[in-house]
């Protein structure tokens, strides 16, 4: 008997019996379960000498196929219809398993469609914006657990690599100082003063570019479009109200 | 500046991106009823439908937010690599589609259908927020119970459990063309 | 689908958020000459200012980019201060996210990360003791390095930080092993 197939393309025993009654023209609808049972029997065997590790699932099924099909084999003693229920009723529920799971992996199918439809859409990151105006609020009501915690990672990472992308290609033609600094008369139209260094360079995501910065913001020390102070470690700017501009 | 109702909720959705807004958030912020808002939002819903636009209103169990339509997708790549698409087994894909239709369902009820252990697969997830616990069953050992979250209806494009496709009802149909057949 | 160049456009923007993207990168990603897509630009920052519309285009430095119109503002800030959301912690929620799987951290590194100046939040989420000092980075400066505290532990209900769930990356590779093993 040959296999096409290996034992982890299957999600489980009654992966495998879909499988088989497939691959062996069987009708689920009118299950001869001997076969099947024969076929599965055989499939788990090649499996093991094959020396391929069998999940404990399928032999856990085999172990009742086999007694299933030992008990048919024993002479049947007429006075007791025992056996024959215990028969039938193994016979009806391994069908009503088969089509119960039938179900689920034919609706998981149109899942699959929907979800591939879905993943191909991108929805936007939160403004920015909206995370500094929530940065004012108050933080007692904070709830969450851990899966709160990797969503938020997750968020941050997903930002975190569109800004790197866009920023490779930027970075790529060598800013040079002077459009820095016309970079940096924009990012300073929206923060609120007085701001720091590292609010300047908060888009940099190169030291090269955190240089370029530096010498920007130096120039419009120079030229006194920017003031600035010294506080708690940290260097703050302000906006001086001359434009900066010599003619 | 002018205004209309339609714009100042555009603008909220826009502004919140992939955290979206909740029907009752938007209600509020317009202080108007929420079937109002409701209307106005599934007008606009349509309004994007338009081939000129590039995103779309998504609508899951009360919860709206925009997303880009699917072709915009391979331009985007053109310019920018875009983190790869989340991908889900076919194991997540089952055990995920019998809660679903199931929830809320103990891990035993799911093992039964798929025939295999999932108690790592449950983790994961939960851990990915598609699942999440929805206390426990009365029953024996009362064991925790699942049900699918609002991340899962988005995941999957679906406006509320109801818009499941319903599962194949073939155990009369197929039979009584079995029977004809026979 | 239908769709128009608009629609691409539109769609481009809407997903590159407050980034913007640079004529250059929208011609490359529509493949059509800068002046052409420029011109379209120019017309739908037209179509933008419609009264019914909630955010506009906005160009500078031939950088484009979607900014809600200023009177969404106090509609968020009311959303923000009325409905104690998901969103109002998302800022907390990140931070904390950062200092946990990155920790010893400066504020630069989480910053950079973010993408947001986050002082005040640091601040704040030392006064609640989720966050503390943990000396300082050997690099220029000598800036402060920030980790987790107990409470926060705590608070996430964890015993270490072991316990954190994986990595997003973390759990892509996990995923296919996993796969070729089941």
């Amino acid at each position: 008997m040959s296999f096409t197939v290996n034992s982890t393309v299957f999600e489980g025993p009654l992966d495998l019996m879909l499988h088989l009654i497939k691959e062996k023209k069987l009708d689920l609808f009118a299950l001869d379960v001997d076969v099947l049972i024969d076929q599965y029997i055989a499939f788990v065997h090649t499996m093991e000498k094959m020396h391929l590790e069998v999940a404990s699932e399928f032999l856990v099924e085999l172990a009742s196929l086999t007694e299933y099909k030992s008990r048919k084999c024993l002479p049947r003693d007429e006075s007791n219809l025992d056996a024959e229920e215990y028969q039938k009723d193994t016979r009806e529920e391994l069908v009503r398993r088969l089509i119960e799971y039938q179900k689920f992996k034919e609706v998981t199918e149109t899942l699959q469609i929907r979800f591939e439809e879905r993943s191909m859409q991108i929805a936007k990151p939160i403004d920015r914006e909206v995370l500094r105006m929530a940065e004012e609020e108050n933080l007692n009501f904070l709830q969450a657990d851990s899966y709160d915690l990797i969503k938020a990672m997750k968020r941050c990472l997903q930002r975190f690599h569109t800004v790197s992308n866009t920023e490779v290609r930027i970075t790529q033609r060598e800013l040079s100082i002077d459009q820095r600094t016309n970079q940096l008369r924009s990012i300073i139209e929206h923060l609120p003063e007085p701001f720091s260094f590292s609010d300047l360079t908060a888009d940099c995501l190169e030291v090269h570019l955190v240089i370029v910065t530096f010498l920007a913001v130096l120039d419009m020390l120079r030229i006194q479009e920017l003031i600035f102070t010294i506080e708690d470690d940290e260097i703050w700017f302000r906006r001086s109200g001359y434009d900066g501009y010599d003619d | 500046m002018a205004m209309t109702i339609e714009a100042v909720l555009e603008g909220i959705l826009f502004v919140f991106g992939d955290e979206g807004a909740s029907l009752a958030q938007l209600s509020d912020a317009v202080n108007l009823p929420s079937e109002t808002v409701k209307e106005i939002l599934d007008d606009m819903a349509n309004t994007y439908k338009d081939e000129k636009r590039g995103f779309e209103l998504s609508v899951f169990n009360n919860s709206y937010k925009f997303i880009s339509k699917p072709f915009v997708r391979e331009y985007i790549q053109r310019i920018l690599t875009l983190s790869k698409t989340r991908t889900l087994s076919q194991s997540a894909l089952e055990t995920l589609a019998i809660i679903a239709y199931k929830q809320p369902v103990t891990r035993i009820e799911i093992e039964e259908i798929r025939g295999v252990g999932c108690d790592m697969m449950l983790k994961k997830l939960m851990a990915q927020d598609l699942v999440r616990e929805a206390g426990r069953a009365e029953s024996a050992g009362r064991p925790i119970l699942y049900e699918i979250t609002n991340e899962f209806l988005d995941l999957f494009k679906l406006i509320s459990l109801d818009e499941l496709p319903h599962l194949p009802q073939y155990e009369e149909t197929q039979m009584s063309e079995q029977q004809l057949f026979e």
